[in-house]
């Protein structure tokens, strides 16, 4: 009973926005909004296994390998940055200026430095997605408990014990909350990343559909990210149910009252 | 007094900070890194900056991109802020939009493009459509935690005071989701920038992403760098507005507190 | 009611209905968490007068705090219902004012001192000079009229818990509920402030419902005391405290009567949390 | 053409009343719309009665839609695209030239370079190696696979990567890849780093090669044919205009361009046809069909339209 | 040091220097804010034997927890110093362990009550053995020996509070500072833990401040009451208790020299709340 509601949640709004879509489709004779017809066909067409294996697989990897770069990344030089008020000081300006910096504009760099191989395209994917990771785990650890902090601090409980038992748990609810906002940062940066040095790739597909005005197996590429993107967030909702226990567990006893 | 000086010795930090940076970029083409002619020298760059300081084209690029930036903003982020309040304060909304927000959020706008150019065309109402829509889910993500922060007992009291909806919204609902709507905001600007010039670059609204563009397009590498390095001081200045602002907003929180102790 | 502290009163009835300002009948709370269901109120029947001052006393999680939110009307009873002036309380009703007992939670961490108590006046629409008024004759009485332009995370836990006194009674309500308000109080300002609610609740006319550990307190503070059982809480006893109504910290205290009273409500605390339960000993009416 | 007289007149009318007609035109910031950016400063199109307002864009990302949506009245785009998008059934015509090869290999302004010390020697030693093309899928890719055809080797052995112009240079020293196919700039900043050409890419495969043109939506030609003849006159003045004053068309690079002068000095310009050129547009739709490029076929005379 | 309640001590003078475990020397706090500077704590020099049960009571306000923290190595002085067994505290020491007032915020919610416990033990590198031992003690004295894999915000606040006092008890710390430790918990806990408080003391022979504003409390529990005056702080009186070292919750609180002592400190708590200052009574040594 409770699944089934639950699944409802999930797939009422997208039922909805697609019978939107089918019905404002049909009577639109615009060459960018394809019908129902189209896109079923360009979505057969299109996502074969072979194209899976070859273009949209290699991808999820690379997108895989940069959130999780990006995530280590981002814990272990948020928690310097966020405990350290001398480093946080001097690195804000050149943080906020490289993540000023569109990436468009940074790849060129990175192909002189990394060169054209999947290197790069993961470093472009780091490059955008470990801001949010990056920022949160330092308002997590500045925002830490007082009286937690002194509590830690009595009992002697320093260095990598501090860190263990103390800063990242409770800048955990943070960092999910910025590792959550990257992964949908990284998927775009995965697009954009394979605008660049490549020919082959999910984005890559995407991009030459456009280019190629071949409108319905273009949305249909979007689609296959959002449906990435979905399937993304609901692992991280699992990881993150469990990491966050605790947290969830005294969110629910305080909103019961 | 001690404040005073601590911003300073803080700001002179930062200085240090950028300095150290543009000394490793100023390395690696004089050690032969990178070749001197694909990334000249930062000094290159920054001495042709300094020239365009003194060319009104340049200052008209980039006002383009800060009306870009500033309006695109704004509307992304009270159409969020409000949207996030609604959606947020609604168990029944929150679940049944869950799947769809996932959905929308990791289009990416360059995917847009070719909609925002139908739709809108090359002005900068495509480029505005662009930075809304990247913009939109970092706010509505950020107000969506906030609201969700919400004290219990802070909102019993509120309850118990007969405030009503409307009042609760705004004396407890907003001050709590507010730390994190700044942060959305600041994480905003800089998507804002990005996606500004990004859009400048792909359709050409001007801007100094068009004038990138142009210098791209011409092999002018000294040129591309300078505005690259323009498009970043100007992200860093946006930041110390919003931190100001943060400070000024914020001064309650805990995180301004610790600072300011 | 009994007029001797040995009465015993049937668990079920207390006082004449027509008087009650606000009754609860058969209230039960059952917490549903992962661990299983607790069972924090079991049923509950009492009436709180009009004008009374009624302290509630019970053990450390005997469910002081969830009746209380109960009958405030923040959270919604398994069964049972909680009636104001004949109303049924669906959700927070007016004129009533609550001080919790997470002070520290209760008080906006963004507002000053000032505008906290404001606050509830502003939100009903008095105007700027009735609600100045109020506000500075509260602040005065809890003794923080020195610091109106603090935060509260200035200020000590003591003072904060004031902070939210002062809220309440600028609220001026009809009924006034107290979860243990004065845990982080000092002894002195303790007394004080037992002396403030006597006057306010006397002033005002208020109805009060005062939750309360400490025994003494409720002795000193109430015109009734009602002692809760240990969890799952049922009532254990309704006392009639028939101190003068005149009260003073020192003489009141050091009574025979204040001390027999005191003695009673000690006795009984201890029956509870060794778990006498009424319910058991004689058949439910 | 002949033609242009009768417009000719009631443009020239409509001028005298002082009133031009507003067009805007899609661009992209490369030596190829040279004649355009002249034809308005010099004041041919205004002789015609149009106000141009040109607008750059980064390419057919944008023109495209930009043309079907109506915000654009004409636009730049090289002939693959345009018949890509024709196939897919945009309803799009090309009406005016664009650039055009010299015709001269060793001497156009598209190149095949190697680094100096490269064995390769001409495009088929290039089998199995690394060549950088700004966009696959292109007209860039399709000259390259013909000339590797018509040179005897295996059109599909090379590794082709996008890499965009400006890009191209530091990849190839770097390594990164064996060969780069660059236009004006880019192929003079690499030969004056020591790339050495070893194929003319335009030149070479298809005789007097058209690479680009101007195109416009064709409810556009069908409810406003005299505007769209006004601008297909100018646009050959126009493209005539440069081709007889070469300097004219390499100074005006600095108003769109930030092409260093030096560089501006030795770029090679292509030549500014006056006629749309059939025959290699003919070949580009065979070579797009052939490779894959596009499903439908694409009837030249639905294409091209050459005034009313 | 005087024997009588009513012998005055010299500020700046309690016990000899050669007893003392912890010194505290011309100890002086302000707070900078927004506002202003807020002198928390003026002035203050006292002295802790070695073995000690010393309980501080001052009004709320007073600085008591300013105070704790600068002993305990979290806040540094604004000028003064503090040293413990002769060496200047700077950081946290070894071998203390403090409990805080704000109970709720001390305990890490994202562990269990065991592991809150034990961590400090397994931190300093303690044999799992051992430290198994040494909780389930220290969680057995609390009565909290049926919940060790509850959270923290599954309890009651009484409940957590008594978790807090579980881990200092199982870390067998040489100084323990008590703030307000017992404000959340219910009477009857509140006795039974101020016992379990003097047992451990007696047993570990740990140095114990523990600061209070319960009067009778500190009479109750010390050895020795140091009575601070209101903000800015020094120390307003220094009592011996001289009540009998085998302390019973009724006979002893029924004691006359009981009253006597609690009455003393009451005035002189009076005093300080009137803002009587012995620095402006008298020339300070
Ligand atoms: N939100 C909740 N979810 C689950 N159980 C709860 C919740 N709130 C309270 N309880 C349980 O209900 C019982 C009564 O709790 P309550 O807070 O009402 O007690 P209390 O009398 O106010 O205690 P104290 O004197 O310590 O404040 C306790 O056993 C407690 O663990
Ligand atoms: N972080 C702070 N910033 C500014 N002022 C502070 C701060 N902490 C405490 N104070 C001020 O210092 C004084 C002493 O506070 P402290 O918390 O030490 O008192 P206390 O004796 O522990 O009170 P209580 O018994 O209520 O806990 C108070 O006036 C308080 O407002
Ligand atoms: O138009 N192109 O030069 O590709
Ligand atoms: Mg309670
Ligand atoms: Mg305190």
């Amino acid at each position: 009973m409770r699944f089934v509601k639950d699944f409802l949640y999930i797939i009422g709004l997208p039922a909805l926005l697609l019978i939107g879509w089918v019905v404002w489709s049909a009577q639109s004779d615009s060459f960018f909004v394809p019908t129902w017809e189209q896109m079923t066909n360009a979505f057969a067409n299109t996502w074969t296994w072979t194209r899976m294996t070859t273009d949209v697989f290699p991808s999820v990897g690379r997108l895989v390998v940069g959130i999780l770069v990006s995530i280590i990344l981002g814990i272990v030089v948020g928690l310097l940055v966020g405990s350290f008020r001398w480093l946080r000081q001097l690195m804000e300006p050149t943080m906020e200026f490289f993540r000023a910096v569109p990436p468009v504009v940074l790849i060129p760099v990175f192909m002189l430095l990394i060169g054209i191989g999947d290197d790069m395209k993961i470093a472009v994917i780091v490059l955008g997605a470990v801001w949010p990771i990056l920022l949160n785990t330092i308002e997590g650890v500045r925002s830490m408990d007082e009286v937690l902090s002194d509590t830690s601090h009595t009992y002697r409980v320093a260095g990598a014990a501090r860190v263990r038992y103390l800063i990242l748990p409770s800048a955990m609810p943070q960092i999910m909350a910025g590792i959550r906002q990257s992964l949908s940062i990284a998927l775009i940066l995965m697009v954009i990343s394979e605008m660049f040095a490549s020919s082959a790739g999910l984005g890559y597909t995407i991009i030459q559909f456009q280019r190629s005005f071949a409108i319905p197996e273009m949305w249909s590429g979007i689609v296959v990210l959002g449906l990435i993107g979905v399937i993304m967030s609901f692992i991280f909702q699992i990881v993150e149910r469990k990491v966050l226990a605790w947290y969830h567990g005294q969110r629910e006893m305080e909103n019961a009252g | 007094m001690r404040q005073r000086r601590a911003t300073w010795t803080n700001r002179l930090l930062g200085l240090v900070g950028i300095l150290l940076f543009l000394g490793i970029w100023e390395l690696l083409p004089l050690l032969g890194i990178v070749d001197a002619r694909f990334m000249p020298p930062a000094s290159a760059a920054i001495a042709d900056l300094l020239t365009k300081f003194g060319d009104p084209v340049f200052w008209v690029a980039v006002w383009d991109t800060l009306v870009a930036w500033f309006v695109g903003m704004l509307i992304s982020v009270v159409a969020a802020a409000v949207l996030g309040f609604v959606i947020g304060s609604s168990p029944f909304l929150r679940k049944f939009t869950n799947s769809t927000i996932e959905f929308l959020r990791p289009v990416p706008s360059v995917a847009l493009i070719p909609l925002a150019v139908l739709v809108f065309g090359v002005g900068v109402e495509s480029a505005l459509l662009l930075i809304v829509y990247a913009c939109f889910w970092q706010v509505l993500i950020q107000v969506l935690y906030g609201v969700a922060d919400v004290d219990v007992v802070a909102m019993d009291t509120a309850k118990s005071y007969g405030m009503g909806r409307l009042a609760r919204v705004r004396y407890v609902v907003f001050p709590t989701a507010l730390p994190y709507l700044m942060t959305g905001i600041r994480l905003a600007a800089a998507v804002a920038l990005i996606l500004a010039i990004t859009a400048q670059l792909i359709i050409g609204t001007p801007g100094l992403g068009a004038e990138i563009a142009r210098a791209q397009s011409g092999g002018a590498y000294v040129s591309m760098y300078s505005l690259v390095l323009a498009t970043g001081m100007l992200g860093v200045v946006i930041n110390i507005v919003f931190r100001a602002i943060e400070r000024k907003v914020l001064s309650w929180h805990t995180s301004i507190r610790s600072e300011v102790k | 009611m009994a007029d001797t502290p040995d009465g015993h009163i049937p668990v079920g009835h207390t006082v004449a209905d027509g008087e009650a300002l606000l009754s609860v009948r058969n209230l039960k709370k059952i917490y549903h968490t992962d661990g299983g269901d607790i069972e924090a109120v079991r049923n509950l029947t009492f009436d709180l007068p009009k004008g009374e001052l009624t302290c509630l006393v019970g053990p450390s999680g005997s469910g002081k705090t969830t009746l209380l939110k109960a009958i405030s009307g923040l959270l919604e009873p398994t069964s049972g219902e909680v009636k104001l002036a004949g109303k049924l309380v669906t959700g927070p009703p007016k004129n009533m004012a609550v001080v919790f007992q997470e002070y520290g939670r209760s008080l906006y961490p963004w507002m000053r001192v000032r505008e906290n108590v404001e606050l509830p006046l502003k939100v009903a629409g008095m105007n700027k000079a009735k609600r100045d008024q109020l506000v500075d004759d509260a602040l005065q009485a809890v003794g923080l009229d020195h610091v109106p332009r603090s935060y509260p995370w200035q200020l000590s836990g003591g003072m904060q818990q004031r902070v939210a006194i002062a809220r309440a009674v600028a609220y001026q309500p009809e009924v006034l509920l107290m979860d243990e308000p004065f845990a982080a109080v000092d002894a002195q300002t303790r007394a004080d402030l037992e002396d403030l609610v006597r006057r306010v609740w006397k002033q005002l006319g208020v109805t009060v419902l005062f939750v309360t550990h400490d025994i003494d307190e409720s002795v000193y503070l109430g015109s009734r005391v009602v002692i809760l059982s240990s969890s799952p809480t049922i009532i254990q006893q309704d006392i009639k405290i028939d101190l003068p109504d005149e009260r003073d910290q020192l003489e009141t205290r050091s009574s025979a009567r204040f001390a027999e009273l005191r003695h009673h409500v000690y006795e009984q605390i201890q029956l509870a949390k060794q778990g006498f339960r009424p319910d058991q000993a004689k058949a439910q009416v | 053409g002949g033609d242009e007289a009768p417009t000719d007149t009631e443009q020239d009318a409509g001028q005298g009343n002082g009133e031009l007609t507003q067009i805007s035109v899609g661009v992209i910031p490369i030596v190829d719309v040279a004649p355009i950016y002249l034809g308005v400063q010099e004041g041919i199109f205004e002789e015609h009665g149009l106000d141009v307002e040109l607008t750059l864009a980064q390419g057919g990302a944008a023109i495209i839609p930009a043309i079907q949506s109506g915000d654009f009245d004409f636009g730049f785009s090289n002939m693959t695209s345009l018949v890509i998008a024709k196939s897919q059934g945009l309803p799009l015509q090309l009406v005016a030239p664009g650039p055009q090869t010299t015709g001269e290999p060793g001497n156009d302004f598209s190149s095949l370079l190697v680094p100096e010390d490269s064995e390769a020697e001409s495009i088929v030693d290039l089998e199995g190696q690394r060549v950088a093309v700004n966009t696959l899928n292109n007209i860039n890719d399709t000259v390259l696979k013909e000339g590797m055809r018509q040179e005897g080797g295996d059109r599909d052995s090379m590794e082709l990567v996008e890499v965009a112009f400006p890009d191209m240079g530091a990849q190839l020293e770097s390594g990164n890849v064996d060969a780069i196919m660059a236009v004006e700039p880019f192929a003079t900043l690499a030969k004056s780093a020591g790339a050495r050409e070893i194929y003319s890419p335009y030149a070479e495969p298809i005789e007097d090669l058209m690479i680009a043109g101007y195109f416009t939506n064709t409810d556009k030609i069908e409810n406003d044919p005299e505007l769209v003849d006004s601008f297909i006159t100018a646009m050959k003045e126009s493209q005539q205009f440069a081709e007889d004053n070469p300097e004219a068309a390499k100074e005006i690079l600095s108003e769109y361009t930030e092409i260093e002068p030096e560089v501006v000095e030795q770029l090679i310009m292509p030549r500014f046809p006056q006629e749309i050129n059939r025959e290699s547009t003919e070949r580009i739709i065979e070579l797009s069909e052939e490779t894959g490029l596009i499903t439908e076929p694409v009837d030249i005379n639905e294409l091209i339209y050459e005034g009313s």
